[in-house]
């Protein structure tokens, strides 16, 4: 088979970026970003992309080195808290914002990937979430229809790998990555490990192959923590 | 005269019964943890993908893939188990979790709540509060009774964009509690912050409550 | 805290029965089914129970002598082959069966558990399946709309459980098992093996322990093998 | 004259390319794994929650806790994932399987399958077959051409109850081959099986199919 496996992160994109295409990226806040893959997106130079992400990194920092080239037409997040230029970008107009639950957006991924165009949530009934959408009683009560999200592309960033693409996710750096990599045609991976095929536990796998279409090492990495928060020995 | 923020989250605190699954939002909710007895057996939920949230880390335990939904760092439990975004609220939005605590800017006599967004000043996002308060199975708010200005934050109807419709079963205050059976009954007064009196709670709620 | 330890299976299920009642259950054919609780309702004698569960054992094993007792009222299930009582009883019409799809028997548990209580799917469009179910179409396509399932009770059974109701499955034993977790009001899990809080690993755990209220230690275990398939050394 | 069993097979598992993810259903479909290459990459998947599925075990392999979805004991291979029944259904569903073959008892000329019940005579059920005529990519029918009686299965309409409506993407019989460019298009017949003649094929079919 033709590996999964590329020497770096601009060749794990080859050929997928195209102006005006819809892209669905794992991360929450700066954990568990696919930071390899987004410098390839800035480097690109890949125009009028829609993005559905939990939110679009913190400034200058992951998918918020996007907004600084301008290079985003369209976010669908829950979160801009922490992001100056996400905020002044959607308040001038510049940037389309479609602010989304949290757990809507997270759902409607899952939905995308699990070919499901529509579902009925309870979120955001009564709220400016439910604007233009249907709403519908079932038992006494009143949910909102949300649709199914399904991307051209999807990167997320995984912890192991192994040559066939089942991912390993670490500790909350897990978070959309898990789900993104099912929304969308091509899903491509970077790790901090691949390792050979039959080396990780089959019981424990969270995403299999199937879904990962091109993989990338991206290490050594060097993570970013947005709040470091510490407490002395005798505090707790 | 009243509580501390200390004190409305050791109120709060008195709501969480041993077992339960809990998720805190952020401000005063964050100082719930520091009133759970060390008995207790209360397992705190991160929605970014964590069950068994722990304490701050010390310097050295200190991991950048380990954090909360405030994205502070934090460490896990003997009991932690991590999964993705879908899962957690997956868990949220079916009625899982006991209990979430939460501050808001406002909340009405119906139970409406706005948390999330003042127009044309601070617009920072939903993140999860909406699915939280529509899918957890018990809802309380702890915030100051008054906004900075002495504003009333237990209204009639909510002026800012909410959050939620119906769906808070109890409100924390520094002044006192207020509490309902269920989300069909208006709220009722149940409790007074030492020196706080009926009165003084009167002139600060512009919201219908029971006595 | 109360602990989620019960000493069997009939203490396990103590006070959860009531004639009348909705129950999922994992398993597959009779691979990774819930055994010892099954006895115990078989035991408990509760009647009128409508079973969601892919399919309903077979003849005299795991689900099938719920049938023999004629405790089951009706089953939602995507298979009936391999247990003639249960062909026997819905073709007499003294079982109800609703036919459900595999797939969608999955989706509509896992949306019940999860706070969604409808869904749309291509799944069935234009069969016997489709009947009676709203159809609609989304970006040109028709689709019909599912309903969630929520239980009063969960029967599951997994390899390995923490104290505090961690669930870890093994192989193709997870199944349905995984689903029907999250998709009632209680549930209860039987296991071969419970081992102390913190010996788990925390990325590895297929169902937290917020969706498990009460636990068994189900072990040893016999395990029913339906159609035992084998290859001499030299054949592959 | 035409194919045998294995014959049809063979040539429904030259549609396999490298690295796809398949699933198989019983009968003539289950004989497609003895056609694929030493060197070719194929992922079986197993709708009860496997993708890498290997051959049966040796007898000291068997493990009642791995089975495929027709209850058989199987072994897994280096890449195997093992997942529940919602995610094997996601993934079904979702249209990330490559190829899907099954069986069928009929086929309509517009692609119309029927295979998982016969009223009055057989009822065991759709299990997984509605989802996978539904989600997956591309569906391969294998079948005899004529049923034991004679009658032709790949038929204007069909009369037994359907399984998935316009899903079937192409048909391998013992006579022939037929196979369309798109759901829009009419079945087109691409090869003869050897000594097989159109004449033949046509008296034997009841479908309209482009020659």
């Amino acid at each position: 088979m033709a590996s999964k496996v590329f020497p770096d992160a601009a060749a794990a994109l080859d050929g997928l970026l195209f102006d005006g295409m819809q892209i669905c990226s794992g991360g929450f806040g700066v954990c568990g970003i696919p930071e390899r893959l987004i410098d390839v997106l800035v480097e690109s130079g890949v125009r009028d992309i829609t993005i559905a992400s939990n939110n679009c990194g913190i400034d200058g920092v992951g998918l918020g080195k996007l907004l600084l080239t301008k290079q985003i037409r369209k976010m669908m997040s829950s979160y801009i808290g922490g992001n100056a230029e996400f905020e002044r970008q959607f308040l001038s107009g510049e940037l389309e914002l479609e602010f989304c639950p949290q757990g809507t957006l997270a759902e409607r991924c899952r939905a995308g990937g699990a070919g499901i165009p529509a579902f009925y949530t309870r979120t955001g009934v009564g709220t400016l979430v439910a604007e233009g959408k249907e709403v519908r009683n079932f038992g006494g009560e009143d949910y909102l229809m949300e649709r199914g999200i399904f991307a051209d592309l999807a990167i997320v960033k995984a912890w192991k790998a192994d040559e066939s693409g089942n991912l390993i996710f670490r500790k909350t750096a897990r978070n959309f990555n898990e789900v993104m990599a099912t929304a969308a045609k091509v899903c491509v991976a970077e790790v901090e490990e691949i390792v050979p095929t039959g080396c990780l536990e089959p019981d424990s796998i969270h995403i299999p192959g199937i879904y990962v279409k091109r993989l990338v090492c991206g290490a050594p990495y060097d993570k970013v923590i947005e709040f470091r928060t510490t407490r002395t020995e005798d505090a707790v | 005269m009243g509580w501390s923020r200390d004190q409305i989250a050791a109120r709060a605190a008195q709501e969480i019964g041993d077992g339960y699954y809990v998720n805190l939002g952020i401000g005063i909710p964050t100082l719930v943890v520091d009133h759970i007895g060390p008995d207790q057996d209360v397992t705190f939920h991160s929605e970014n993908g964590l069950l068994g949230m722990g304490p701050f880390p010390l310097e050295h335990e200190v991991d950048a893939d380990l954090i909360n939904a405030g994205k502070q760092t934090i460490t896990e439990t003997a009991n932690s188990a991590y999964f993705g975004s879908a899962s957690s609220f997956a868990m949220v939005r079916g009625g899982h979790l006991d209990i979430t605590i939460l501050g808001a800017m406002e909340v009405s006599e119906g139970g409406d709540i706005a948390n999330w967004m003042i127009p044309g000043k601070s617009i920072k996002g939903m993140g999860g509060a909406m699915d939280l308060v529509a899918g957890v199975r018990r809802v309380i708010v702890t915030m100051e009774h008054v906004s900075k200005d002495g504003t009333p934050k237990f209204v009639r109807e909510c002026a800012l964009p909410l959050t939620g419709v119906n769906c808070v079963d109890m409100i924390v205050t520094d002044l006192c509690v207020f509490a309902r059976e269920d989300r069909q009954s208006p709220f009722q007064l149940i409790e007074l912050a030492p020196n706080v009196t009926l009165d003084h709670v009167k002139t600060n709620t512009r919201a219908f409550f029971e006595a």
